[in-house]
């Protein structure tokens, strides 16, 4: 029962930490002078012609997030496959 | 335009490229398999040589994905950079060079090791893409990239903890570390969300130039912290590494060595690198250190009583994990003050970088002795094993070099980083280098234990037929005996050569700042 | 899990395919509007979540192959992989199609616009690899779940997978 | 006041699925915690990259206007759900494999069963 008490102490007191220095990041709306995203706003058209910013970021100026991305859904599958494997399967 | 420009991208995409390939060369049959498990493991350690050559020569190695040239780290008109940087100091590349060597090993021993089970094709896919999260995490100069990486290897190692999965304990050991490294992620996303809000940049270069300490930046510090030393099995969140890998196959637990040092690795360059003077108190350090001494004496007092040679083992990883958490802290306390960093600090960062080195190779090497020990004698329990010097004399032959570099005796490597961490702790507070000393005396009486019940007096009948392992098994075993060996005969030249570049990089944080904000074209 | 009745099984039968050709445009037209390969592939895989429900599994396995979907997951990797690969010329994932003209190397004008089909280079690759990738993979992923709800997995293999000391 | 209440939901609900994660005995309900982190995470990403009537960064969509929203956060929250969602599939697959071992999803009873 103590512990739970001890517990319940730690999570509240790790969120309102957590609270108090997202809300000390910016004010909601206003970033301050995004310099890397208004970069890919100005320069996705005239590098890349592309249309979707936000497919030129994920597939472009970080693709290569996205393709260690996609390597986590194949481990996934490929973890899933393991715990499930049949008798014939390699 | 010289295609080792291309190592440091190459080194992640060529173990990549082997776990997309390894469920399609499957199908052509097990040789083919395993030819390719091989090729693509000896490929990803010779090029990581190589990057670790080219980068102990040319300094900081900064390789920017997708550009229009690889080391156009600042577009034109930018002072941010916006695109995924790898950045490669003698550091991370020697992490580099310890994770493949420790992942090469584990490919020869597991290739008769696993024969008898289903899934292999999937096994390689795993443990490649194992390889390619830990060595993603240890080049890449990237917040967000850090976190994949770190996913990568958190997934793939959880599906290979529970590769055995008609044992309980293995499916529950995986799901206790999936429990503990998913809250550890999310802690690392929510960190790079703090930073991104509050500088507009992931890349870690650019966070370390532009940080002011204020709330948001100490909380991602706490996350920060807090999730690398979870993953990294230290106290108080090592309950999931006795576990996990008691009851990885034992070619994998030779590599979760290496992985867990990866999270070490990302602990002090976020520390060092991004952080650096500017971590104000000592706090954190302090923090650092006392970790570190509750992992050493906590996994050591649990590593005496256990029964199971690789539970025992699994409990000595942590208190080993201490020791360098020890070093590096001390190294962390005495960054601010010059006069200390070249009275004390410097020597407990080498001391540090020199002990995870020594830890992972040796520590490897004991995982799988343990695994052979299994596979010949059908046991792992202390109790059950007895005389097998007889019937096994080369794997009691490396058993000895290991349990003698672990225990810190004289001519061995892990003396010397031992022998570091020691004499610099002790400038700090005398109390350090004795608990210590504790550990590393009661590190000695366990493996002697050990050495004694499993190998020498009367072999029991149930062992009569125990052979020596097959080959290859030897072979994986022995790559890595042979490192432990040139570490202890050569310890000036590997002090000089390989170990002070690392920590020079370590410290050198406007170094690393400077490679990727210093000026691009 | 049983098959529902024959109202959502005739519905779910039509309607699946329409899921297909809707993941497919939202794939297709990643670089123009929202979505992409990872959002596409979600869409298409959800006609095996479709099948499955409505038909309750066991005569869902008798339609699909896993082989099928292993090909689609194994090509789409491979495919992505080897978009990075082109660029290695200049560097590792370098978009080498992108107004060059011929495949994909359409320029667009700036500002506000309806969009080109032909645009974008090696992002339009990388969306339909991931697209196909992610169908591969969720597709996998549903099939082997619920296959495994309907029997054990430790009678298939009589306990054997449990390592070398028991 | 109203500027923050973004950051207030963002903090509950962390707190509500670290809560669920620490007390909570059932396997399944510990992976909703999870995922209620997760979501936390990714809303927090968000909510970052709003700017006060931004419209959405695609220009075929965007129509005339000149503020749009910071694209980064999207990219970065569309991996991580990605990421998220491959973890959720394979911890549910574990808690799967787990009941049959021990047929029961209670934390305490695993404990217990294994001894």
């Amino acid at each position: 029962m103590r512990y739970r008490i001890v517990f319940l102490v730690a999570v509240l007191v790790v969120s309102g930490v957590l609270w108090g220095a997202m809300d000390a990041v910016h004010p909601f709306g206003e970033p301050s002078a995004p310099l890397m995203d208004d970069y890919f706003l100005s320069s996705a058209q005239s590098e890349r012609a592309v249309n979707n910013v936000v497919t030129a970021i994920v597939f472009d100026y970080r693709g290569f997030d996205t393709l260690g991305e996609a390597a986590v859904l194949f481990t996934a599958v490929c973890s899933i496959a393991v715990l499930f494997r049949g008798k014939g399967e390699h | 335009m010289n295609w080792y420009d291309h190592l440091p991208a190459l080194v992640l995409a060529v173990p990549l490229l082997g776990a997309f390939g390894a469920p399609v060369l499957g199908l052509s049959g097990r040789y083919a398999r395993n030819a390719w498990f091989v090729l693509i493991s000896a490929c990803t350690a010779a090029l990581a040589l190589l990057l670790w050559q080219k980068a102990s020569m040319n300094g900081v190695f900064v390789y920017v994905l997708g550009a229009e040239s690889w080391k156009l780290a600042l577009p034109s008109g930018m002072s941010l950079p916006i695109r995924i940087i790898l950045e490669v100091d003698s550091f991370s590349a020697l992490m580099a060079v310890i994770g493949s060597i420790a992942s090469f090993a584990g490919t020869l021993f597991s290739l008769r090791f696993m024969e008898r089970f289903s899934g292999l094709d999937k096994f390689v896919a795993l443990y490649f893409l194992l390889t390619t999260g830990m060595l993603g995490m240890e080049l890449t100069g990237d917040l967000f990239n850090f976190f994949v990486f770190l996913e990568i290897a958190s997934v793939a190692s959880f599906g290979l903890v529970a590769f055995w999965r008609d044992r309980p304990e293995a499916v529950e050991a995986g799901f206790k570390y999936m429990l503990i490294s998913t809250v550890g992620a999310l802690f690392v996303l929510l960190a790079v969300g703090l930073f991104y809000g509050r500088y507009n940049a992931v890349n870690m270069a650019a966070v370390g130039q532009m940080l002011h300490l204020g709330l948001p930046e100490k909380a991602a510090l706490a996350l920060l912290v807090a999730a690398l030393a979870m993953k990294c099995g230290s106290v108080p969140m090592h309950m999931w590494t006795p576990d996990a890998y008691a009851e990885a196959p034992a070619g994998v637990t030779c590599l979760l060595v290496a992985v867990s040092q990866a999270s070490l690795y990302g602990l002090f360059r976020v520390c060092f690198s991004i952080y650096g003077m500017s971590i104000g108190s000592s706090v954190v350090p302090w923090t650092i250190i006392v970790m570190g001494l509750l992992s050493m004496f906590i996994g050591v007092t649990m590593a005496v009583i256990q029964k199971d040679v690789k539970r025992l083992m699994a409990y000595h990883s942590v208190s080993q994990v201490g020791y360098i958490l020890l070093g590096l802290g001390v190294g962390l306390l005495a960054l601010k003050d010059a006069k200390a960093m070249a009275d004390y600090g410097f020597t407990a960062i080498q001391g540090g970088i020199f002990h995870l080195m020594n830890y992972t190779m040796y520590k490897g090497l004991l995982f799988l002795v343990a695994g052979a020990l299994a596979y010949a004698a059908k046991s792992r329990n202390l109790n059950e094993l007895g005389g097998l010097a007889h019937a096994m004399p080369h794997t009691t032959f490396m058993f000895i070099i290991a349990a003698a570099a672990i225990a810190g005796l004289p001519p061995f490597n892990g003396f010397v980083s031992k022998l570091l961490i020691y004499e610099s702790t002790f400038a700090v507070h005398p109390f350090l280098p004795v608990v210590a000393m504790v550990t590393s005396v009661l590190t000695l009486a366990s493996f002697v234990k050990v050495f004694q019940t499993a190998f020498l007096g009367p072999r029991r009948s149930r062992l009569a037929e125990v052979e020596e392992v097959p080959g290859t098994m030897l072979l994986g075993m022995f790559s890595l005996t042979l490192v432990v060996l040139g570490l202890s005969l050569f310890p000036t030249w590997s002090m000089a050569h390989i170990i002070e570049p690392a920590a020079k990089a370590l410290v050198d944080q406007a170094g690393y700042i400077r490679a990727v904000m210093g000026g691009g074209l | 899990m049983r098959p529902l009745s024959v109202i959502v099984r005739t519905v779910c039968n039509v309607f699946a395919w329409f899921m297909v050709v809707y993941g497919t445009y939202i794939i297709v037209h990643g670089h123009l509007s929202p979505g992409g390969g990872f959002q596409g592939g979600a869409v298409v895989a959800t006609f095996i979540a479709f099948l499955l429900v409505a038909h309750g599994g066991g005569k869902v396995f008798g339609w699909v192959r896993k082989g099928v979907y292993t090909a689609l997951e194994q090509t789409g990797l491979l495919l992505f992989i080897g978009a990075g690969f082109l660029g290695i010329g200049t560097t590792f994932f370098y978009n080498v199609l992108a107004k060059r003209g011929g495949l994909f190397g359409a320029t667009v004008p700036l500002g506000p616009n309806a969009g080109v089909l032909n645009s974008s280079g090696t992002i339009a690759l990388a969306n339909i690899a991931v697209g196909l990738e992610v169908v591969g993979g969720l597709s996998l992923i549903l099939l082997y779940m619920s296959k495994a709800s309907l029997s054990s997995p430790k009678e298939e293999t009589q306990g054997k997978e449990a390592g070398h000391d028991r | 006041m109203i500027a923050s209440f973004p950051y207030l939901i963002v903090g509950l609900l962390f707190l509500f699925g670290l809560y669920a994660v620490v007390f909570e005995r059932n396997l399944i309900k510990i992976a909703i915690g999870i995922s209620v982190i997760e979501a936390a995470t990714n809303m927090f990403l968000i909510v970052l990259g709003y700017r006060t009537g931004g419209r959405i960064p695609v220009f075929t969509l965007a129509g005339e206007s000149k503020v749009l929203v910071l694209p980064t956060p999207q990219a970065l929250t569309l991996t991580a759900i990605v990421i998220g969602m491959a973890t959720t599939a394979l911890m549910l697959s574990l808690i799967m494999v787990l009941y049959r071992h021990y047929g029961t999803l209670d934390v305490r009873e695993i404990r217990r069963l294994r001894g």
